[in-house]
């Protein structure tokens, strides 16, 4: 991974997030937006290390993930403001990013739902036998769910090539993780025995070789493995409606992760001068707003197609 | 000053009412924290299928518990508690046991969350023997339901709609006098009329209340039934308050395959209460819930399609009465 | 020597013509794994929401999977992944996405397991929105809807009465020709008549089969339609299959309330196949399944009740007949 | 405990579960039998270590458990044969048992759903404050469901008075644990950080001290505690029908097993002559077997009672 690209497509995560978050402010977010800023370094640390081939599976937080899987901004920008030409067609919106053309296998807006599905896909790919993992990310609130360790004491059980990315910002919406669960979710894995590894998900260098050993050993029959990363959101846990939330982590907390911001972290060793890929960056993120808030919504008349591929006539009655 | 959102008040006089009383949260509210203590209000992981199941063996030890699930989206994600333990219990046991358990959470209206989170899942959850399933349709109505749920000996779940939280809920058309206790299985008169019925449940009332409204400046005059709690279903009640002789519309954002509406058009039939030519139903359409406006739209019964519906299909119905 | 039940064939043409399908069970068979493997058996632990979860990642990525999920009553622990993601991201995904899974599990019949595990909730069900619900009452329908499922893109749940399985199986009356594939959204003729129409689900198929060789006996000669799939629902099939002018009875092991029988009963009334005053609904009692079959006896529609209902419901109309 | 009322204890369990199976053999069990034949020591070990007023929490294993806790037996074998007089009125049968005056809160045929239920009966022994332990019984293949591990984290988490007995028998049904998971419940609680005992459940005194400590843990607020006692099924796992299954076990696993009787772990033990105890015992239980069997089912007229105290006409319509 060159680190100089990697801190581009961070920076393109987060002024795409920003961008984003400005538009949550003016009303123009249907829904609810769970802003990556602050954690861009795992997403692209992890997918920089993954085969253009292997699926990728997600949650609420896609937008970053999706980015960083090579899912092209327009698209996914337009899915999240339930404008025409959505990836996903207006459906999903911010939470539920899919885009099959590049391997997003989907994302889910039921926390830790995407695990079993990931390992699904991870069985699909273990019988393929081609040497493919799969990558799902998860938060750290995620882990305490019954769906979660089924799924990882199945992985570990049938040797799934599947890495677990759980992005550890110590907080599940307004609550401290610490205060609903005894374990980290180091101590966790560690104590089910699965191959893990923890690192600093502020660190994209750090990140991506943690992720490289990590997908090297699933792909060569090792099994499931997990990657924490310790990182922190710059914002917050979610935007509903046109007013961010009230502040709810502890300023000291806040201010010593802000300190050590990915993007800050990458850029203080990038020794090439960063001002015109920024002004580059920021403008293709400007322009790309504008045209998709220019855009009109997608044709109604599309609502209540595809719901199944066998005609949707076999849905049962409308009205 | 505007006046409080009443179920803040149906919340805090049970809990004060009842020392044995705790709250399940995954987001724990500090200001009932700090009146009634961390140890009743139960802050909770991501676990919801544990948590119903905690709330029951609770209540099977006689405490009152209030399930607040966030959304009844993740109630599916307890669903073996609910189905198989919470509402079997008292019967599996012969009667020796009695569950007093209440889960509350916002069902859809408004928000778009998209298929995963926006479900209103009265007519699923009223085919679950021994649940009531309580579906306010007003801030009142959702306080006074509230307030008899958490009185009730019997699990009871709460949908309430995101709509009765906006900033401005109290522009809501709010046909209950009060959010005092309102019962279960009894059907409400929202308003009253001469022309023609019209049956909504949840978000429905409102809209139907809306449509009257405007069908009132055409000179129609609807009534409007508030069907309260989709289990039980009162369908004595409002066979008794449909207008005789008059068009019924019964409306509801659910899809009608198997709904209560169906089960409600049928008992009006069948009882003679209603005529089969003059009942029409508008329902939700059978789709998951798309996130963007313009998708959703469509799918669901509005203000307009409401006050189309009941103009157009009972044209000759209502001529016979404004000639 | 006695026909092998149809149901292997099924299962192994299947997994023969499909090298990329797996199953997933709870319970190995062995000659299923001898033959395909171990690798597409997945053996999996008593964990239900992953099972399924897992299930549709791997529909998602191109194969096919069979859930064996040994019962219907299991299913309740999977539930946030059947409603809110097996169901909804062909959907979500704006169509990028099939999702060719099929469940299958024991509903209910005959074997007394009580209210945890007796459970057939196409009801239930048949209101999840993409959701193909096949109900089979016979052997060789239960073969013929397994085959279809086990082609089709899209989620099928199939119920499958433990009575199809029972020693006597081949005993049932059997309505279909063949264990042939079945289509969804059709109900099928089980039984020509000319005086009364019936209709039936699952288990009541059989029982109105029954009642009507009875029928036969007293001269009253009933029709029989087997609705095969609770959803899609085939109205318009069952409103063209009764017989015009004379009685309906629907008959349905699930309580009444929101049934896929009411919601049937208002369609024949509203297009005009049946007469308000000539359909009848005989069901299950809204409780939870008792395991003494003293107390169940009552709570199910049987043979008895069936003869009982068309005699006395529809007396007049049958006299006019048989004067 | 003393030891002879110990063996006793089991020795009434042992042909009470002999008796039942008999009677499913005549087809005189509506549904399904678990017998808890081999495991008795574990019931009864534990439950001597009770209090009566601490709830005991179970699963369709529930025969041996309801007997240790103290339910008399007649109608506990008239709910399993569906008789009149069945301690929960017909309607829970063999694998639902229930009795309220004994402080046994239930029993639940869905694997681990017991678990949130006894954790939350251990909420209420916590918030009355009366130094009460809650304890549940489960099977070791139950600890795969996701349900089990929710409620051991939260009881960790929240300090609850629970104490889980894991029943290792190896197996759940006709699979063999091990191939379905890839810790044991020893190594998996280990590796939850729970307070935890490991015992030979066959022997009746070894589990009844192990539980005695756990207990006083638990109630002094030691927290959530979990004792796996290692035993084995005497016969099968369950019998549906007139019919037992065919064997499913390695005869070599079911021979060393077997060897190890708990009653023969205990007789053994017993200096004095146990030849009236064992003929009195199965005096008394030929005794029951007979009055149960004669008598006739429960009152038709209250299947449709009971499903809410408020009145069942607020079930809905029936017909
Ligand atoms: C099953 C379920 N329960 C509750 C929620 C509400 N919820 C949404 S996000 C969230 C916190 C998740 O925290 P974590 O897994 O740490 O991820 P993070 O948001 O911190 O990235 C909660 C409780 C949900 N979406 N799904
Ligand atoms: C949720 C659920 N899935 C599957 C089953 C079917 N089932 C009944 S018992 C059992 C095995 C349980 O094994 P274990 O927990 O070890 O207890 P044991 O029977 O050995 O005492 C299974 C799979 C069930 N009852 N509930
Ligand atoms: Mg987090
Ligand atoms: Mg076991």
């Amino acid at each position: 991974m060159d680190l100089l690209s990697a801190y581009r497509a961070m920076l393109e995560i987060r002024l795409f997030e920003e961008g984003v978050l400005r538009l949550a402010g003016q009303g123009l977010v249907p829904g609810a937006t769970h802003p990556y800023t602050g954690q861009e370094a795992v997403a692209v640390g992890v997918l920089a290390a993954r085969r253009p081939d292997e699926w990728v599976v997600s949650f609420y937080r896609c937008h970053g993930h999706a980015l960083a899987a090579g899912s092209p901004p327009e698209p996914l920008l337009r899915e999240i403001l339930g404008r025409d030409g959505g990836v996903c067609g207006g459906k999903s919106g911010s939470m539920h990013l899919a885009d099959r053309a590049n391997h997003l296998l989907g994302s889910t807006s039921i926390v830790a739902a995407q695990l079993p599905i990931a390992a699904g896909a991870a069985m699909s790919a273990k019988l393929d036998g081609a040497g493919r993992a799969v990558i799902v990310f998860c938060g750290d609130g995620a882990l305490s769910a019954g769906g979660a360790y089924e799924t990882l004491m199945i992985a570990a059980a049938q040797r799934l090539p599947l890495l677990v990315v759980c992005e550890d910002n110590g907080w599940q919406d307004r609550t401290a993780s610490p205060l609903v669960r005894h374990l980290t979710p180091t101590e966790l894995v560690r104590g089910l025995r699965l191959p893990h590894v923890e690192v600093d998900g502020n660190d994209v260098e750090a990140v991506h070789e943690a992720a490289t050993g990590a997908l090297a050993a699933c792909r060569d029959g090792g099994g499931v493995g997990v990657l924490v990363a310790h990182t922190y959101l710059r914002h917050f846990h979610s935007q509903l409606g046109p007013r961010p939330p009230a502040e709810y982590r502890p300023a000291a907390e806040r201010e010593r992760w802000l300190a050590r911001d990915p993007l800050t972290v990458a850029a203080d060793r990038i020794t090439a001068d960063l001002t015109a890929l920024r002004a580059e960056v920021a403008a293709g993120t400007d322009a790309l707003i504008r045209r998709v808030v220019d855009a009109g919504g997608p044709a109604p008349a599309t609502a209540a197609t595809g719901i199944t591929v066998t005609g949707d006539a076999l849905i049962g009655a409308a009205r | 000053m505007s006046r409080p959102h009443p179920i803040g008040a149906a919340v805090r006089d049970a809990l004060t009412a009842q020392p044995t009383m705790s709250m399940f949260c995954t987001y724990q509210q500090d200001d009932l924290v700090a009146r009634y203590g961390g140890d009743r209000m139960v802050r909770m992981p991501i676990a919801e299928n544990a948590m119903l199941g905690m709330a029951l063996g609770m209540a099977l030890t006689g405490r009152r518990v209030l399930v607040s699930i966030a959304r009844i989206a993740f109630l599916y994600s307890a669903f073996d508690q609910l189905v198989n333990q919470v509402t079997t219990w008292r019967y599996m046991s012969g009667g020796q046991f009695s569950v007093p358990l209440v889960v509350r959470g916002f069902s859809r209206g408004g928000e778009h969350l998209g298929a995963q989170h926006e479900h209103a899942p009265y007519g699923l959850l009223s085919r679950i023997p021994g649940l009531v399933v309580a579906v306010p349709g007003s801030p009142n109505s959702l306080a006074g339901l509230l307030r008899t749920a958490l009185t009730h000996p019997d699990p009871v779940v709460v949908l309430e709609s995101p709509l009765l939280f906006t900033p401005d809920w109290a522009e809501l058309p709010e046909p209950e006098p009060s959010p005092a206790a309102l019962p279960f299985g009894v059907a409400g008169l929202a308003r009253a009329g001469a022309d023609l019925t019209m049956v909504g449940i949840g978000n429905t009332v409102a809209a139907c209340l809306r449509a009257a409204d405007r069908l009132a400046g055409q000179g129609v005059d609807a009534r409007v039934v508030d069907l309260r709690t989709a289990a039980p279903l009162d369908r004595d009640g409002v066979a008794a308050m449909v207008l005789p002789d008059r068009p019924v519309l019964l409306v509801d954002e659910e899809p009608r395959s198997g709904s209560v509406m169906t089960d409600l058009a049928l008992h009006l039939v069948q009882t003679g209460a209603a005529d089969p030519g003059r009942i029409d139903l508008l329902t939700g359409a059978p789709v998951p819930a798309p996130v963007s406006p313009t998708l959703l739209a469509p799918l669901l019964p509005d203000v307009d399609r409401i006050v189309d519906a009941a103009l157009h299909s009972f044209a000759p119905d209502l001529r016979r009465k404004n000639p």
